[in-house]
């Protein structure tokens, strides 16, 4: 199936059910596109389907799972029947078949920084899972061994967080003031 | 003139002060030259290798870096020493010297030099005694040399056990299962020298050599049993590729990893000392020991020395080269070929010997017999190697289908 | 044939022996004795250079601190005594460190000079007790009054290593635009004189000059 | 009586003991065998972290040869090496496990902050990494770049080399809390431990 | 691409879906792991690394052991974590290179690529064309050195000392290059957002030839001591064997995944620069072990030996940067002549410049396998979250599948060719 089918076959269906979707729909979700790749904004609650449906429609490899924290910049082009959250799982998948690649954004509230994880889908998200749980703190339900990867164990908070300091200490010089 | 087995010194009158000093002095030198062709054998190593690496290598410490393994010895010397909390501490202290001590004992049975010329007796005369040019020449030589390179097994072994952590450890039970069966490998492989030279002496080995190269071991024996030897000899000194004991990509230092200071200089010491004494022990068994071309000037026992010393260098460069060339194989490989190649291998071509033996002995010295039943000796090796592989081939079938079902 | 591979290896290393094949020879360079030749455009130590007249040519504006990632670079500027003033115009470095615990020579400091005041030199060869000596201030950076870098006692400094000293800068043209090339886009340096922008943009440009020796060449 | 034959100046015996001692004939050439004997075979630890690993071993490889001062064998093993080049960035994480190999090694030590990254952070000035391996252990030289060229880390050594040879081994240890720092008090007629490379041979 | 089709159509990848406790993986906390005691007394934990010779840097893995072989184990990470997604984001597009470029050492220019090309898509930029072809240049040189350290690191991990030392030196050469053209060894910060930081110096061809015409040789040399020696051979066939589906299911990209037979290569199948352009073969291996990663390895080198040859030919002339201002700064006659220039100038190398609000993913075929790059651009000079997608980390997860079962010296064996570099794993 090729893009294009999948949107004619798709729109059609959400048109009734879904409450005015803005621009496309593929997969049953929203679609916007940035810079000319495709980005799909699935809910938090559904995204493992939309992933199942991916995975068996040629999308065998995950290449990336990564977040953003948007503390600082809410403003992001994603399509209006999404609600902004702070956080935002990406996960990036690729289709050897195809030669094409998938983004999915995941609103993750502040509140709850819960999602489910895709380990059963693709194994590979493991450690980048970990990662991301190591430095954003948001957690994967269902991952088998959701620890901290990168930072000792005994770590307090999530480095990659706006709201976590760079910890920059001052550069030595001679005469620069407070320089001893 | 063959003297069974005896030093001359010993011969005829009870023991003079001139016997006595001859022994000292045979002692002191012997011991003073295996320091130093240590110290140079590993600049050599260190020498050779960047040779073939395109470097310099050692350079600044003495004039070509000739110096460079006194420098590491006298920093080791100086370096604080450390016995770890976990470690049996007296074993821990007594292991460096039950791998030192027998490297140097090995090389009192070598031969070093005399007149081996074609018809010479393999004696010097140093101050109106006639002697040997060994230390000692014991009836047993040859069982010493094996008795010897068994012990500095348990200098490996306990070091490892001793040092009370895991990689060490790994490092000893490797070594001990190393040894122990290339330790086969290598006394069959020496029993087809044996069988050929009817004695255990070293020094009538290397003199029943001297008539050229048709007389070498290495040519009475058929090749084979020097390729043995040289293979053993290899994975008994640790020396790479056969250097898993200490393997350092994967067991970081391996038995010595807990070691350091003047203790680890010791291993290093006697690691090295090994390699030499082990080529000086294979030229004498395959490559007549000190005998070669004597031009008819000069004393005879320095030409001998000189031959000695060429035969054993190469040997020792030889392993060097491999040290820069070969990579190392893995633990079980290496007890594969030790087990499945070369003991089968030196028990059939033992065999095959002494078959040719006895078939000279009996009258069918020449001609179409020998052909014969060095044929069927073959055809029997084969037919025993064929099966052994079999086996192996079906043991290994039956271990995958065990581990299939197991892991899956 | 396995048996004969095996031996391949042994024939590669004699083969590499000193002199026994055309790819074995010594390629050891024997510092400190000798140094290899260093590119021209190698990131070593910074100079801070001075025009022809003698004059400094930092004008203190603090471009090299604000673009150096490692934050490695202090510069306050002062306004010229009028009497006697340091550098044309009204400003002048008045501090100047770089901190070389931190500098990373990117050359982004260069690159951002709007007075080719900041160059790099060949030298890299240095190296510190304390982390004070490694802080080097405007005393040390600045040339000297021949308008070649200072020699300090724990730098190696070797012929030839100044003299390439702002040829990140000259290469080709800072723009990328092939319409500048061959254009001298800087003024003179105390001891140098006007240097020479390098050559073309163009698909060939190995005939112009002849290519460098490489090191193994010359020292052999 | 000061001066003694073979002992020399002794005047300094009553306050400082055996310390006092100058050197004599013996002690003096003893030490400088042992000084010797440290600068031609000063073997490093295996430390290598980042991107200073690479010129690390590319020092010890054939186009600069570390070999040239028996500095080929890298010791896996802390407790056989002399020389711990700290090669790269050095994290939070990093940290403890530095400081153990450092305290596993054996006196005499030294250690060679190589790079920005190991001497101060470098470019990453953040939250991760150790904002100079001198907090952790005793630096002797520090060598900047980053990484550092082959050149630049072979100057480093040969500064160590020369501190080495112009220091003092036996009181060293009271000076510095029992660390590898080997500044000590100059001898007579020595006044810097800084060389100039292009005049030596 | 039907021969990858075909290829996966042969079973599931069960053996990595594994959860419980007969899977490859010690899937416990580092300190669950310190405290843990096999019941079985012939087991115990050995941890390898993170000081350790023949971990490449600072992995450490934990293995639980049987006597010498491998039962379960972990790749324990984060032993180089600097913390260069958080310094990403404080540091402008302009000063970004030089941050990237440190993650992967080896190939330190794929990382400034992969950043440079996301920068321009976000910035909807075009770099001229000169620019593309030295960035390849740079790049096909830049993966010879990474896969001559690796046969380097390969030889030295196998026990053959010499090799290492002719890895490195070959490896050498091509620095010398490298250092030519852009003046450090490493860590370049060459590539940059809107071309490359200067033109290719004057004789660079004849360097490059140079090279190119030695290297052949001193490649065959690396068969003579390796490919065909029968030690070589078994320590490495049948070693670490993994099949496609797993390689898939775990995302492995690169040398690992063509090593299964799976032809995947962006630069073939997903082109970017002018790879479309230049002929080269996308190498597969057959049995997916140990060997097939080495040889892979070796006649990539080979390949990229081919793709230089054609990209001296089609080398153009023009510019090597991008002519707009708001990227660029400006010539340097031009910032004496014009105020506006000069304002331009301060503006660019202090603040640096504006990137349109997006996100974007960009990826090339690095050594090592994918190298993404992701930003989020929040419309102001810095990015506002700068993630890289090193193929190491992902890699790395295929390490307790192939060394379940395994010996200890084959674990060496594993590591090694799986090539990780861990600047880029922990980043």
């Amino acid at each position: 199936m090729t893009e294009e089918d999948h949107q004619d076959s798709l729109s059609t269906e959400t048109e009734t059910s879904s409450a005015v979707p803005d621009g496309e729909i593929m997969y049953e979700v929203p679609v916007s596109r940035s810079r000319g790749q495709t980005v799909l904004h699935p809910n938090r609650d559904q995204y493992v389907e939309t992933i199942e449906k991916l995975s068996q429609d040629g999308f065998k490899v995950c290449i990336d799972v990564t977040a953003v924290d948007y503390l600082e910049n809410p403003e992001r082009d994603i399509p209006c029947s999404i609600s902004p959250e702070r956080f935002e799982v990406v996960i990036n998948l690729l289709s050897h078949s195809k030669k094409e690649r998938l983004r999915l954004r995941i609103q993750v509230p502040e509140s709850d920084p819960v999602i489910d994880s895709i380990f059963d889908y693709y194994p590979g998200s493991e450690a980048l899972e970990r990662e991301v749980y190591d430095l954003f703190g948001i957690k994967f339900e269902g991952h088998p061994d959701l620890t901290r990867i990168l930072l000792p164990e005994n770590w307090h908070g999530h480095p990659l967080r706006k709201d976590y300091d760079v910890g920059s200490i001052p550069v030595q010089f001679k005469e620069a003031p407070g320089a001893g | 003139m063959i003297f069974s087995g005896l030093d001359p010194l010993f011969l005829g009158d009870a023991g003079t002060f001139e016997m006595l000093l001859i022994v000292l002095l045979k002692v002191l030198v012997a011991f003073a030259l295996l320091l130093v062709s240590v110290m140079l054998y590993i600049w050599w190593m260190r020498k050779f290798i960047s040779a073939m690496q395109n470097r310099i290598g050692p350079s600044r410490a003495g004039p070509f870096g000739i110096l460079q393994t006194l420098a590491d010895g006298i920093k080791l010397f100086f370096k604080e020493d450390l016995i770890p909390s976990k470690s049996d501490k007296f074993v821990f202290k007594l292991a460096p010297f039950f791998s030192l001590v027998p490297a140097l004992l090995v090389f009192c049975v070598v031969p070093v030099a005399g007149d081996f010329s074609s018809g010479g007796d393999g004696t010097v005369t140093w101050f109106g005694n006639e002697t040997f040019v060994q230390v000692a020449d014991p009836h047993v030589g040859i069982l010493f040399v094996l008795a010897m390179s068994s012990i500095a097994v348990y200098g490996i072994m306990l070091a490892g056990w001793s040092s009370g952590s895991k990689y060490p450890l790994l490092g000893s039970v490797r070594a001990s299962a190393q040894m122990v069966s290339y330790e086969a490998a290598l006394g069959l492989a020496l029993i087809a020298v044996l069988l050929k030279s009817g004695t255990l002496s070293t020094h009538d080995i290397a003199l029943q050599q001297n008539g050229g190269i048709t007389d070498w071991g290495l040519v009475v024996t058929g090749f084979v049993p020097f390729i043995i030897f040289f293979i053993a000899t290899t994975a008994e000194l640790n020396s790479p590729p056969f250097d898993l004991v200490e393997a350092e990509q994967e067991l970081v230092g391996g038995f010595h990893t807990e070691y350091s200071s003047i203790r680890f200089a010791l291993f290093f010491m006697a690691e090295f000392m090994n390699v030499i004494t082990m080529s000086a022990v294979m030229v004498t068994l395959f490559f007549g020991g000190p005998s070669g071309y004597y031009p008819s000037f000069g004393p005879a026992w320095l030409w001998g020395l000189l031959w000695f010393v060429g035969k054993v260098f190469i040997f020792v460069s030889v392993f060097v080269w491999m040290r820069g060339t070969l990579p190392r194989p893995r633990y079980d490989q290496l007890m594969d070929l030790g087990w499945k190649l070369l003991i089968p291998l030196a028990l059939g071509w033992v065999l095959l010997i002494a078959a040719l033996d006895i078939f000279d002995d009996r009258g069918f010295g020449s001609g179409p017999a020998q052909i014969l039943i060095a044929a069927i000796c073959v055809v029997a090796i084969l037919a025993f190697g064929a099966l052994l592989m079999i086996a192996i081939l079906k043991g290994q079938k039956k271990r995958e289908q065990e581990g299939e079902e197991v892991f899956g | 044939m396995s048996i004969l591979n095996f031996f391949k290896g042994f024939a590669v290393t004699f083969g590499k022996l000193n002199h026994a094949s055309k790819s074995g020879k010594v390629v050891t360079t024997e510092y400190p004795e000798e140094k290899r030749s260093k590119p021209a455009r190698l990131h070593g130590r910074h100079v801070l250079n001075k025009y022809e007249d003698g004059m400094e040519k930092c004008i203190g504006c603090e471009l090299c601190a604000s673009v150096c990632p490692a934050n490695c670079i202090y510069v306050r500027g002062a306004d010229n005594d009028l009497e006697n003033p340091t550098s044309p115009g009204e400003r002048f470095g008045f501090i100047y460190e770089i901190n070389y615990l931190r500098c990373i020579h990117c050359d982004l400091c260069v690159e951002a000079c709007p007075t080719q005041a900041i160059t790099e030199t060949k030298l890299f060869e240095f190296s510190f007790m304390d982390r004070e000596q490694a802080i080097y201030t405007k005393d040390e950076l600045v040339v000297a009054d021949d308008g070649k870098p200072q020699n300090l006692p724990w730098e190696d400094w070797r012929q030839g290593e100044d003299e390439h000293t702002s040829e990140w800068m000259r290469a080709t043209s800072p723009s990328g635009s092939a319409d500048f090339v061959g254009l001298v886009q800087w003024a003179g340096e105390l001891g140098y004189g006007t240097r020479k922008p390098e050559s073309s943009q163009g698909p060939n440009n190995s005939s112009e000059t002849a290519p460098e020796l490489s090191p193994e060449e010359e020292v052999h | 009586m000061p001066n003694l034959p073979l002992l020399g100046d002794t005047s300094r015996v009553a306050d400082e003991g055996l310390e006092g001692l100058d050197h004599n004939f013996l002690t003096g050439k003893i030490e400088d065998l042992v000084k010797w004997s440290r600068t031609r075979s000063m073997w490093p630890a295996t430390f290598g972290l980042a991107c200073c690993a690479l010129e690390m071993m590319a020092t010890g490889a054939a186009h600069y040869d570390l070999a040239r001062w028996g500095m080929e064998v890298f010791r896996a093993s802390p407790r056989q090496a002399d020389l711990m080049i700290v090669a790269g960035r050095v994290s939070q994480k990093m940290a403890p496990i530095l400081r153990q190999v450092y305290d596993q090694m054996m006196e005499p030590k030294w250690v060679i902050s190589m790079g920005v990254c190991a001497s101060s952070g470098g470019m990453f000035n953040n939250y991760a990494l150790v904002q100079g391996v001198d907090q952790i252990v005793p630096v002797d030289v520090y060598a900047p770049g980053c990484p550092p060229g082959p050149e630049t880390l072979m100057h480093a050594i040969l500064q160590l080399h020369e501190k080495i040879e112009s220091g003092e081994i036996t009181s060293r240890r009271d000076q510095r809390d029992g660390g590898a720092g080997i500044i000590v008090e100059q001898r007579d007629g020595q006044t810097a431990t800084q060389m100039i490379l292009s005049q030596r041979k | 691409m039907t021969q990858n089709e075909a290829i996966l159509e042969n079973g599931a990848a069960e053996r990595v879906f594994r959860r419980g406790d007969d899977s490859a993986i010690l899937r416990m906390s580092e300190s669950e792991i310190h405290a843990y005691k096999p019941l079985d007394d012939r087991r115990m934990v050995v941890n390898m690394g993170p000081q350790h010779p023949s971990t490449h840097g600072v992995l450490r893995l934990s293995l639980e052991m049987e006597g010498e072989t491998v039962i379960r184990s972990k790749p324990i990470i984060g032993y180089l974590h600097t913390g260069m997604e958080k310094t990403g984001e404080q540091l402008s597009y302009l000063q970004g290179a030089t941050n990237v470029t440190r993650m992967d050492y080896s190939s330190p220019l794929f990382s400034e690529l992969a950043f440079s090309l996301a920068t321009e898509e976000l910035l909807e930029i075009e770099v001229p064309e000169r620019a593309k072809w030295i960035r390849m240049l740079m790049c096909e040189l830049n993966r010879m050195s990474s896969h001559l350290l690796f046969q380097a690191t390969n030889g030295m991990d196998i026990g053959a000392v010499g090799a290492m030392i002719y890895g490195w030196r070959e490896r050498e050469e091509v620095l010398r290059l490298l250092e030519k053209i852009t003046g450090l060894r490493m860590n370049h910060n060459y590539i940059r957002p809107g071309g490359v930081a200067a033109d290719l110096p004057d004789g660079w061809r004849d360097d490059t030839l140079r090279i190119l015409s030695n290297l052949p040789e001193r490649l065959d040399d690396f068969d003579g001591l390796f490919t065909g020696q029968p030690i070589w051979h078994e320590r490495l066939q049948g070693v670490g064997v993994i099949n496609s589906e797993e390689c898939l299911a775990l995302g492995i990209t690169g040398p690992l995944l063509r090593s299964t037979g799976y032809a995947w290569d962006l630069r073939k199948d997903i082109p970017y620069l002018h790879y479309d352009q230049v002929e080269f073969d996308v190498l597969v291996g057959t049995y997916g072990d140990c060997f097939d990663r080495f040889a892979i390895r070796l006649n990539e080198i080979r390949e990229s030996i081919r793709i230089v040859y054609q990209i001296l030919e089609k080398m153009p002339d023009g510019d090597y940067r991008i002519q707009d201002k708001k990227v660029t700064p400006p010539p340097r006659t031009r910032i004496d002549e014009s105020m506006e220039a000069l304002i331009h100038h301060f503006k660019i190398f202090t603040e640096g410049f504006k990137v349109p609000a997006g996100e974007v993913y960009v990826a090339v075929e690095s050594p090592r396998g994918e190298l993404g790059c992701y930003i989020v651009s929040d419309g102001g000079p810095k990015p506002y979250r700068m993630h890289i997608r090193g193929p190491s980390f992902t890699n790395l997860q295929v390490l307790p599948h192939m060394l379940q079962n395994a010996l200890v010296a084959d674990a060496v064996a594993v590591i090694s060719t799986v090539d990780p570099i861990m600047g880029e794993v922990d980043r």
